[in-house]
């Protein structure tokens, strides 16, 4: 496992200073910098209402960010349209309602290469040796999907377009802890396939299991970073997020 | 990168939409200009045509009574066929025609239907028309179908008499299927709008009508833009400039009035009330445009009937069985397979997640729109072509597209057609049964009904409406 | 100003009574007495349930959000429902409240059986519920969302609504209780302002105190601190405890583990729409199944 | 130009009996949809019961008007329950469609051949072959101070003796209404309502039974409906199918946006305001057409009733577009809602 302890040498997503809200007036994101180095599998954690998701969807353009910078590979993406950040090469799984029930498999994996289509042949192999699964569904409605599988066609369709950075929201809510772990292998196989992933994760110990690097959001602002596995030692991380449950 | 590709697409829609305003103004101008065979001048009467196949008779009484049975007037036909009365006031008239003044061997379809009661408004002619035939022994019904809409013309049901209920039936199913495949062609753009939008599209029914109403201007007043006059152009290519002006104006309500509307996060209800003035606004543009008559178009006006067993169906009417069906498998097929097509089913799906996945969702949105007033453009020359013209044909067809779109199940475009096609039958058969003049209420009654069993739809699936 | 100086006065008063500690009463105290007699298990018998659930299920389309093979509420205590985001919390209080219907199963109330009841019938029981995204009715005043839950006024009937003097006095009477409530929750300051100008935090206060004012017997709380700034949170967490002190059953949904284990008498942990365990809230936390299902395998040594 | 003439014919419009009956239809619709969030889109439907409730008593069975105008408004009673009972609880964009089609099917039928005998069929009461058995309206012009035929009026404002009895009782019957709605919505039954218009999950929670009082709310706007419905038969002394289009429900739309849904003046305010600028502007356009200011597609009766028609529709996109909050509503309740 790559774990490097030194900031990585080529930056390929960052955010600096974001502050973001949905309503006028209420920012939920007050100041918040991330950074994800090129190949890098960063994780985000914090209490419930942190701020995290928004963070992300902020990152890619769902939430108006009203002070900072993102930044993909040094080039200005603040507040850019999502289709525009698609096509830039970020990818965007959202945590809930995240396939599109009515079409199938196949069909949300088509909707994922929606600008370049030439290369469909190619990706849609790629993506079925990531999630093998998806192959034998490919004419099933996305509807009728479990959870988990869902969650694979999301990630499927989000890889699509070949992304240089992936964003994740979540991607083991409402998971059972088998999927879970099926989830998480999934998206360390992705990024070992040499996508950069930035995710927000609840399930703070799974995800510093997995991740190079995280960040523990509170109240809207970074509190801690550090490679995950430190993190999961670290006596203050335990105190502000995993808190009494930990210590069991 | 995607907003270079918007931009010319933008002002296409845009020019195309300026092109429809154009030509509506210029070929208003020529309305006006020209002596009009179907607005008379702007007083209140009645009058109308009287003609057998095709054939105007000349020199047939009509008498017009009031309200308390005093003659108003009293005329024969001139040599046209065409007759007026004028009428005093607003208000109901009977209007009741010589039977005994008709050439030989030519009767009434139905004998009920000697005496017409209808209601003249205002400043306006009520066209009144008697259904005619050779009785030449065959009783071989109707020349033409009539699958009207309960627009309260006074072309009620030609009731075959003397034909088994199994053939009675048998005909109706045919123009039961006429009718739905022409509500189904006009639903799906509703349908695709609501899905992709979630709008509940009011003003579609003018859409239809304003398809009819330009493709009956090029096809009898020919192309006229300014001091540019052209020729007639064939209804089936007439048709063909009325469907790309609905594209063009489908494409312009779009970038003119919703879209806006959208980027200011105008609510629902809001969205539904403006259409229903936009609505109101178009209805009365198409009648001063048009006026208020119900002519037809100049070509596939009257054709003898094939007979297949018990049922007569002339070549046109069969035709537009055939338009529908090749239109809405295509539409099917586009929707099915086709990149856009799928696009367009992801963005009513989810828009958000549509967005996220790279689809420019305005862009979608607005070809939902120009393959909507498109299809309800065409959708209007097929009732007109099997029908008749009028500016207000839309708007009766309105609460039937809504049927089929509701019981196909909200924003489903499939549904949509099954649920229209089903609307048209109910609407027909209904007929065999109860008073002709009552099938639109049969069909409403199969809407309500079906809102009450089954809210999601014939086709829907219960978590659509939750 | 006036607003501004009203907000200012409710913000001390919370900052004040949130540097109170928060000393478990007797009730308190009586409540988790009794459950340290029970055993810790999934779906066990408790001594004087209030609530019971037997063979809940509700699926949407081929998932399954809740499958509930029994549970009880203990009466008077503060029971809270943890578990992972989707794992069926806010579909069981749809359920329980009348909002949704299951596709099998019975609950009952205090005795009564619940299936088939509409959603105000159980509310008039006494089982009355909050929302999780606060819901106040924007365009009425703070005070008329207050006096909205009032129980059994005559002038709500149509009749006698046109007949002043038949509910003047009853309206006084709740308007008192109203007032009383508002003053509790440091709401007074806004009774006449629209609900729609409250901040989201006193949002949540209204929330709670109008459910307050429908006297519950027992009262479902969804995610009562979510969005709420940590000052306000602990004088959420008084007044809960408070309930449960004047003799109210508490269900609560909530995410903040701190919170629960400060304020919850029992726990119940839900994992995919199950209860996959439950027991006081120190034993729960150990539970190796919770910390699987909440924070996730920690490593093979530690579960072992 | 005439200005005099046209300011005449707008006021008289916005002060005349048919105002009024716009004006209850209106108070009606504002307690659907204003104070409780019905999406009533069939509010003439409750209008043509009323109306044909009364007019089949009197015209067709030949009863008295003292028994035609409860058998009218207790028509409307019945239609509220059979569209209410099983339409409440269906989402609202179904419940709007219900009502319109609802409102459709009896005009259809009234209107219908087969229904003749009773309704007058196509021609409407007093039915045209054999008479009713008793003038419409007598009993009511009966009561009337004015003489039938004297113009009243001041200066230029003038009704014949029937105009203004019927203008008189109508907005008699409005100033009623208006009252009777006040003193509801500012009972305990009102906040009731109008908590269900924000959010009926919260008033359900609180443990009202949210169907029984939408059904109330429905019953009550319905039977103001019905009560324009029956003037509008008294003051005409007939009843038409053609008086009860769909697009009568979305004038009161117009007028209770115009005035401000859920206040308690709007639908009175709007009701003139409509009348007066959609009379004046027809009246604007006729002097304009008769002095050859207009392009020629716009002469004639037609066209001009047309274009003011249309400018009704422009103007309810206008106004839901920019303030749907009405002229006189309030910006920041609109915000909130």
């Amino acid at each position: 496992m790559t774990a490097p302890d030194d900031e990585p040498a080529e930056v390929a997503l960052s955010a600096a200073d974001v502050v973001a809200g949905y309503l006028p007036g209420v920012d939920i994101v007050n100041g918040c910098s991330v950074e994800v180095g090129v190949g890098e599998l960063v994780g985000i954690i914090g209490p419930n209402g942190a701020g995290k998701s928004t963070l992300v969807k902020a990152i890619f353009g769902l939430v108006p960010v009203r002070r900072g910078r993102v930044e993909l590979r040094g080039r200005d993406i603040t507040n850019q349209a999502a289709d525009q950040l698609v096509a830039a090469g970020v990818g965007y799984v959202p945590q809930n309602n995240n396939v599109f029930p009515s079409l199938t498999v196949a069909e949300n994996l088509e909707m994922g290469l929606y600008l370049r289509t030439r290369a469909l042949a190619e990706r849609t192999a790629f993506v079925g040796e990531l999630f093998p699964v998806l192959g034998a569904r490919r004419t099933q409605r996305a509807g009728s999907l479990s959870g988990g599988e869902r969650q694979m066609v999301a990630m499927g369709r989000a890889l699509m377009m070949d992304p240089t950075v992936l964003l994740l929201d979540e991607p083991s809510a409402g998971l059972s802890p088998r999927f879970q772990s099926e989830v998480f292998s999934r998206v360390r196989s992705v990024n070992d396939a040499g996508v950069s992933i930035l995710m927000v994760e609840q399930n703070a110990r799974r995800c510093l299991q997995v991740c190079d690097r995280a960040y523990v959001l509170d109240q809207g602002r970074n509190a801690y970073t550090g490679p995950g596995r430190s993190l999961l030692d670290d006596p203050k991380v335990v105190e502000l997020y995993l808190g009494t449950l930990a210590q069991a | 990168m995607s907003r270079r590709v918007r931009r010319p697409f933008d002002r296409a829609a845009l020019a195309a939409a300026g092109l429809v305003v154009a030509v509506v103004l210029c070929s208003a101008g020529v309305a006006d200009a020209q002596e009009t065979t179907t607005t008379a001048p702007a007083a209140t009467a009645v009058g109308g045509t009287v003609k057998v196949e095709g054939k105007a008779l000349e020199g047939v009484r009509i008498v017009v009574t009031d309200t308390a049975n005093r003659t108003v007037g009293e005329v024969r036909t001139d040599s046209e066929g065409v007759w007026t009365v004028p009428v005093p006031r607003a208000g109901a008239y009977r209007i009741t025609l010589d039977t005994k003044t008709l050439p030989a061997g030519v009767r009434l379809r139905d004998p009920d239907r000697r005496r017409l009661e209808v209601q003249v408004q205002g400043g306006r002619t009520r066209f009144v028309l008697f259904g005619l035939t050779r009785g030449d022994g065959g009783g071989d019904g109707s020349g033409t179908s009539v699958p009207g809409t309960g627009a309260g013309s006074g072309t009620g049901g030609a009731r075959a008499g003397g034909l088994s209920l199994g053939d009675r039936l048998a005909r109706a199913a045919v123009n039961g299927l006429l009718f739905g495949l022409i509500i189904a062609v006009t639903a799906i753009g509703l349908s695709l709008i609501f899905g992709t939008t979630g709008l509940v599209n009011f003003a579609h029914g003018e859409l239809v009508a304003f398809g009819a109403v330009a493709a009956w201007f090029l096809n009898v007043r020919g192309l006229h833009i300014g001091p540019l006059a052209g020729p007639r152009l064939q209804l089936v290519l007439a048709a063909l400039v009325a469907v790309a002006l609905g594209g063009a104006l489908g494409a312009g309500l779009d970038r003119g009035i919703w879209r806006p509307l959208r980027r200011r996060r105008t609510g629902r209800f809001q969205m539904m009330v403006i259409s229903i003035g936009l609505s109101i606004a178009a209805r009365q543009g198409l009648l001063i445009w048009f006026g208020s008559g119900s002519p037809k178009y100049r070509d596939y006006g009257l054709q003898r009937a094939w007979r297949f067993g018990p049922v007569a169906i002339t070549p046109r009417d069969l035709a537009v069985i055939a338009i529908s069906v090749v239109v809405l498998v295509g539409v099917a097929v586009m929707l099915r397979s086709t990149r856009l097509g799928k696009a367009m089913r992801a963005v009513a799906d989810n828009p958000d997640l549509a967005s996220s996945s790279g689809i420019n969702v305005p862009r979608v949105i607005l070809l939902v729109w120009v393959l909507g007033g498109a299809l309800a453009a065409g959708g209007g020359v097929l009732q007109g072509s099997a029908t008749s013209v009028n500016y207000l044909m839309g708007f009766n067809l309105l609460l039937l597209m809504f049927a089929g779109v509701i019981l196909g199940g909200l924003g489903t475009a499939y549904g949509a057609m099954a649920g229209s096609i089903v609307v048209g039958l109910a609407t027909e058969l209904s007929a065999v049964f109860i008073k002709p003049e009552l099938k639109t209420v049969a069909a409403l009654a199969v809407l309500i009904g079906v809102l009450l069993v089954r809210p999601q739809g014939l086709l829907g699936s219960r978590e659509r409406v939750a | 100003m006036a607003d501004a100086d009203a907000d200012l006065v409710a913000e001390r008063a919370a900052l004040a009574e949130a540097e109170r500690t928060i000393a478990p009463g007797s009730a308190a105290r009586a409540a988790r007495d009794v459950l340290a007699e029970v055993e810790p298990e999934p779906g066990v018998a408790k001594p004087d349930p209030i609530l019971v659930v037997e063979g809940m299920r509700r699926s949407f389309g081929g998932l399954t959000a809740v499958d509930v093979d029994h549970l009880e509420v203990q009466r008077g205590a503060i029971t809270a429902l943890i578990g992972p985001n989707g794992a069926g919390k806010s579909t069981l209080f749809n359920l329980l409240t009348g909002f949704d219907r299951p596709d099998h199963g019975n609950w009952s109330f205090d005795g009564r059986p619940l299936v088939g009841l509409r959603t105000h019938q159980i509310a008039r029981l006494g089982l009355v519920r909050s929302f999780q995204l606060t819901k106040a009715l924007a365009r009425l005043t703070v005070l008329d969302n207050m006096k909205l839950a009032g129980q059994d006024q005559a002038g709500e009937r149509l009749l006698p609504a046109l007949a002043r003097p038949r509910w003047r006095a009853q309206e006084a009477a709740i308007e008192g209780r109203a007032d009383a409530l508002l003053e509790r929750f440091q709401l007074s300051a806004m009774r006449s302002q629209l609900a729609g100008t409250l901040s989201g935090g006193q949002r949540k206060l209204l929330d709670m105190a109008r459910a307050l004012m429908t006297e519950p017997r027992l009262v479902c709380l969804d995610e009562p601190m979510a969005g709420v700034n940590p000052a306000l949170t602990q004088s959420l967490l008084h007044h809960v405890t408070g309930l449960r002190d004047d003799g109210t059953t508490v269900l609560f949904v909530e995410h903040d583990i701190d919170v629960v284990m400060e304020i919850s008498d029992w726990v119940v942990v839900l994992g995919e729409g199950r209860v996959i365990a439950e027991g006081p809230p120190h034993t729960v936390a150990k539970d190796p199944q919770v910390i699987e299902a909440y924070l996730g395998v920690a490593d093979e040594e530690n579960v072992g | 130009m005439d200005l005099g003439a046209i300011v005449q014919n707008a006021l008289r419009a916005g002060v005349g009996p048919d105002a009024a009956v716009f004006a209850l239809a209106a108070i009606g619709l504002n307690v659907h949809f204003g104070y409780t969030g019905l999406r009533n889109f069939g509010q003439v439907g409750f209008m043509l019961v009323g109306a044909y409730g009364l007019g089949v008593c009197v015209d067709t069975l030949g009863w008295s008007m003292w028994v035609g105008i409860p058998i009218g408004l207790l028509a409307a009673v019945v239609l509220a329950f059979a569209l209410g009972a099983p339409t409440l609880r269906l989402r609202m964009d179904y419940f709007a469609i219900v009502t319109i089609a609802s409102a459709e099917i009896l005009r259809f039928v009234a209107r219908s051949t087969p229904a003749t005998d009773v309704t007058g069929g196509p021609f409407g009461l007093p039915k045209p072959r054999s008479g009713g058995k008793r003038p419409l309206a007598s009993e009511f012009f009966a009561l009337s101070p004015f003489e039938p035929g004297r113009r009243y009026g001041i200066g230029q404002l003038q009704f014949s003796g029937n105009a203004l009895w019927s203008l008189l009782v109508g907005w008699t019957l409005v100033a009623l209404c208006t009252v009777l709605v006040a003193t509801l919505v500012r009972s305990p039954w009102g906040r009731v309502v109008k908590s269900i218009r924000e959010d009926e999950d919260v008033v359900r929670s609180l443990g009202k039974n949210v169907f029984a009082f939408k059904m109330q709310a429905l019953v009550l706007g319905g039977m103001i409906g019905a009560l324009g419905g029956i003037m509008l038969a008294l003051a005409n002394s007939s009843v038409g199918a053609n008086s009860f289009q769909p697009q009568v429900t979305f004038f009161a739309y117009t007028i209770l946006i115009l005035g401000g849904a859920a206040t308690r003046l709007g639908p009175v305010v709007g009701a003139f305001l409509f009348q007066l600028v959609f009379a004046g502007s027809q009246s604007l356009l006729s002097q304009l057409g008769a002095e050859g200011h207009l392009p020629a597609l716009l002469r004639g009766d037609e066209a001009q009733g047309a274009l003011a028609l249309g400018l009704v529709g422009v103007g309810l996109m206008t106004l839901m577009a920019f303030r749907p909050e009405g002229i006189f509503g309030s910006k920041q309740e609109m915000v909130l809602g």
